[in-house]
């Protein structure tokens, strides 16, 4: 029998290694998945590289991992908010690198590095400074960048319920980055809300099949309470 | 000049945008356009996390950390509104299916270049987001600014001096004095605010301007 | 208000032209949407080059458009079939085009038009005939062919329920082309089993969201009634 | 040389099969891998058409002829199967999800190029569907084939003379008489049918051929 499941957050991050690039999801904070980051704090792989649209909100989740010091990189599309501190901080100090890339492109690049394509002519970011040094190409009268698959060692989701196959749904806006990210990495890790006997996810309204995840982790119900 | 408020602004905008048009507002000042979509108009708006169908604020004590807007506003989602992923919403964005979008801007060129994205300055952390993306893909991008920054210069202007979001990509400028078109001939002025004349627009833009006001502009 | 809606096949079809390219989803007949292929054969349209994954079965449906002499060529990716007599007979007379494609890049070219993307480097096909005379490029020690997306004017697709605003869910392997050629055509039409009111499909359930759909008609349940 | 029938054929490969593997099992003989995965194991069987934990043919009577596998047969769906569009299934096939594929063939070279959609004979109609995807996407290609031809000539090639699916993409094969592993130190037999030699096994192979049994080969 196959079991995806595992009993605690430690194990779900289990073999995250030093140097290991890790995606994480979320849009700001929903979708982040705050527990498996506080996991990965506590479990102390470091000189990570991170791939998330933001770069860390607040003192929690992402910004702690950040104020850690865990992270050598981060590749995303929006790092400045109002409440990117940590980020900022780091960044000014020289202690962060930074891949800025348009988020649209992000999220292409994680789907073609899911999908096995090699690489990818985006029409996003010709003519742009985040387009520098990168080979275009004009198809059809229309000007493109040619953009490479973004992998990952590791994906760290969250997801509404999963089951022992790995099979995942999501909740309302925080699906965003979860379904791509978990197609791009070598291990994907799902916190979810709930763990449900295999079957009771509809077979037409699954949004992740389980060959996408490796492992899943129930954190409780805590934010999950409308669903 | 005389001069529109930012919710006339909104107002003027949402005024163009048709019955049935898949819309994306940009973060700051386009997101007001939504308040002034008429209630018995159906129009589509879509937000690049993930929402097709997204509807007014929520109730106070009604909001949900997990149905937020791209600018991370907590949103409600209309009967028929639907959710998805990263992939399949700038799929959207990137592969023309949007009708419109509307988008805040620091410069706009005479070619219709954007800059919205990176002041450029030493020391400024840069973010770029979905502008990109809405920059190329969208059928028609609308630009919501004031024409003079707060020190008086035209954000209208011959060539971008701020890094560029996206090359040509501009449909229309509203701006707070006038609606200005981008065409192929130049930049058109469709309208201008009750009051102002073009001569006297023409004399703070930097950039020669046509008038050629649209018969059905309202 | 906005009602995708149409009330008859004819309507559905309307405007097809001749020189179309009309992509019909469908795996065999699995999917295909039958009513609006007879539509098409009454509306007459001609000269259409049609992109499907198969190129016809029996005499009915698809082999009954190519029967009527009004496809100029066929995308697909497996012509050959026990029953594509049809498709056979013509190929073989040289009255109609094939361009053979890969299945898997057949669904990443329709992908990519969906997308917005200029092209894409598969490593689908490399070093086959099927790459002949096409740019390749080698990626991290692993060779890629370029290939270019596939738009349409039209797409006819079947799904299982539908509402005014163009949402659809499918059902079971049905499903396969639908949802990615919906996103590809410049004109979508789908057949469902049912119209449902705005709002009775779950959000986080519908498969391809209205923006990639223009019409649907309702054509009975028929072939849903265990849906 | 004694030679394994096709259901023995197909029971040999399915022992190579490891709980929990994804594995799609192509048109025509691999199919018959299926009927031989031990009921015990769970292994998710892909079909490309959009399916993943693929079950047993349906009952008489039961067929649905909207679930179907990629041979266009009845099957079912296990409990905690899903459905999928196209372009997600060949994501996970060309992405490198799938650990086995196991497809029939024609022709198979020294270097595991596979031959295995077209004789290239003058008015064939050619088809490829999904082969050339499993061919360069799955970790592990196990192709399954009798040794020789109907004219008894070896599948088992120094180059192939029909139309490639894939270049150097087979890790193992599985014929009637032996199972051989494509190396880079050229093909290895891991295992010979009961009462077989390698020498009688090299005689009919025009390709040099080394022995390395397995040691966990069963």
């Amino acid at each position: 029998m196959i079991d995806k499941t595992v009993s605690s957050l430690e194990e779900a991050v289990a073999g995250i290694f030093d140097g290991a690039t890790v995606m994480i999801g979320g849009f700001g904070t929903a979708g982040q998945p705050a527990e498996l980051i506080d996991a990965l704090i506590a479990q102390g792989a470091r000189d990570l590289t991170i791939v998330n649209n933001n770069a860390g909100n607040g003192e929690i989740g992402l910004a702690a991992l950040l104020k850690a010091r865990r992270v050598k990189k981060i590749i995303c599309s929006f790092p400045r908010q109002a409440d990117s501190q940590v980020f900022d901080a780091l960044y000014r100090a020289g202690e962060i690198e930074l891949e800025l890339v348009p988020q649209g492109n992000l999220a292409a690049r994680i789907q073609a590095a899911g999908a096995g394509l090699g690489a990818i002519f985006t029409p996003t970011g010709y003519g742009t400074l985040l387009a520098e040094g990168k080979e275009t190409r004009e198809i059809d009268g229309k000007h493109y960048v040619l953009e490479y698959p973004i992998k990952a060692d590791f994906a760290l989701i969250k997801a509404l319920k999963g089951d022992r196959w790995g099979n995942l749904v999501y909740r309302k806006a925080a699906r965003n980055f979860g379904p791509i990210m978990a197609t791009a990495a070598d291990v994907t890790i799902a916190q979810v809300s709930e763990i449900v006997p295999l079957g009771d996810l509809d077979p037409e309204v699954i949004v992740t099949p389980g060959i996408f995840v490796q492992r899943v982790v129930a954190i409780g119900n805590a934010v999950a309470q409308a669903a | 000049m005389n001069k529109l408020t930012r919710d006339q602004m909104a107002e003027r905008v949402a005024r163009d945008i048709p019955e049935g048009s898949y819309v994306n507002l940009g973060i700051g000042l386009p997101t007001k356009v939504a308040n002034y979509l008429p209630k018995e108009r159906e129009i589509f708006l879509h937000s690049e996390n993930g929402l097709l169908g997204m509807g007014e604020a929520p109730e106070p004590g009604e909001e949900d950390p997990e149905l937020i807007n791209a600018g991370k506003e907590p949103v409600t989602l209309l009967e028929g509104g639907s959710f998805f992923h990263h992939g399949d919403s700038f799929a959207m964005m990137r592969g023309g299916h949007l009708d419109i979008c509307v988008l805040g801007a620091f410069q706009v060129s005479a070619t219709g270049d954007l800059a919205n994205w990176h002041t450029g300055a030493p020391g400024a952390i840069p973010a770029v987001g979905g502008a990109m993306d809405l920059a190329v893909g969208a059928k028609q991008v609308f630009v919501m600014m004031d024409l003079l920054t707060k020190t008086g210069e035209s954000k209208l202007v011959d060539a971008c001096s701020y890094p560029l979001t996206g090359v040509g990509c501009v449909d229309r400028i509203y701006t707070d004095v006038a609606v200005i078109d981008v065409t192929p001939d130049g930049l058109v002025v469709r309208e201008l605010v009750e009051g102002n004349s073009f001569d006297e627009l023409q004399r703070i833009v930097p950039v020669p301007l046509k008038l050629a006001p649209l018969a059905a502009a309202a």
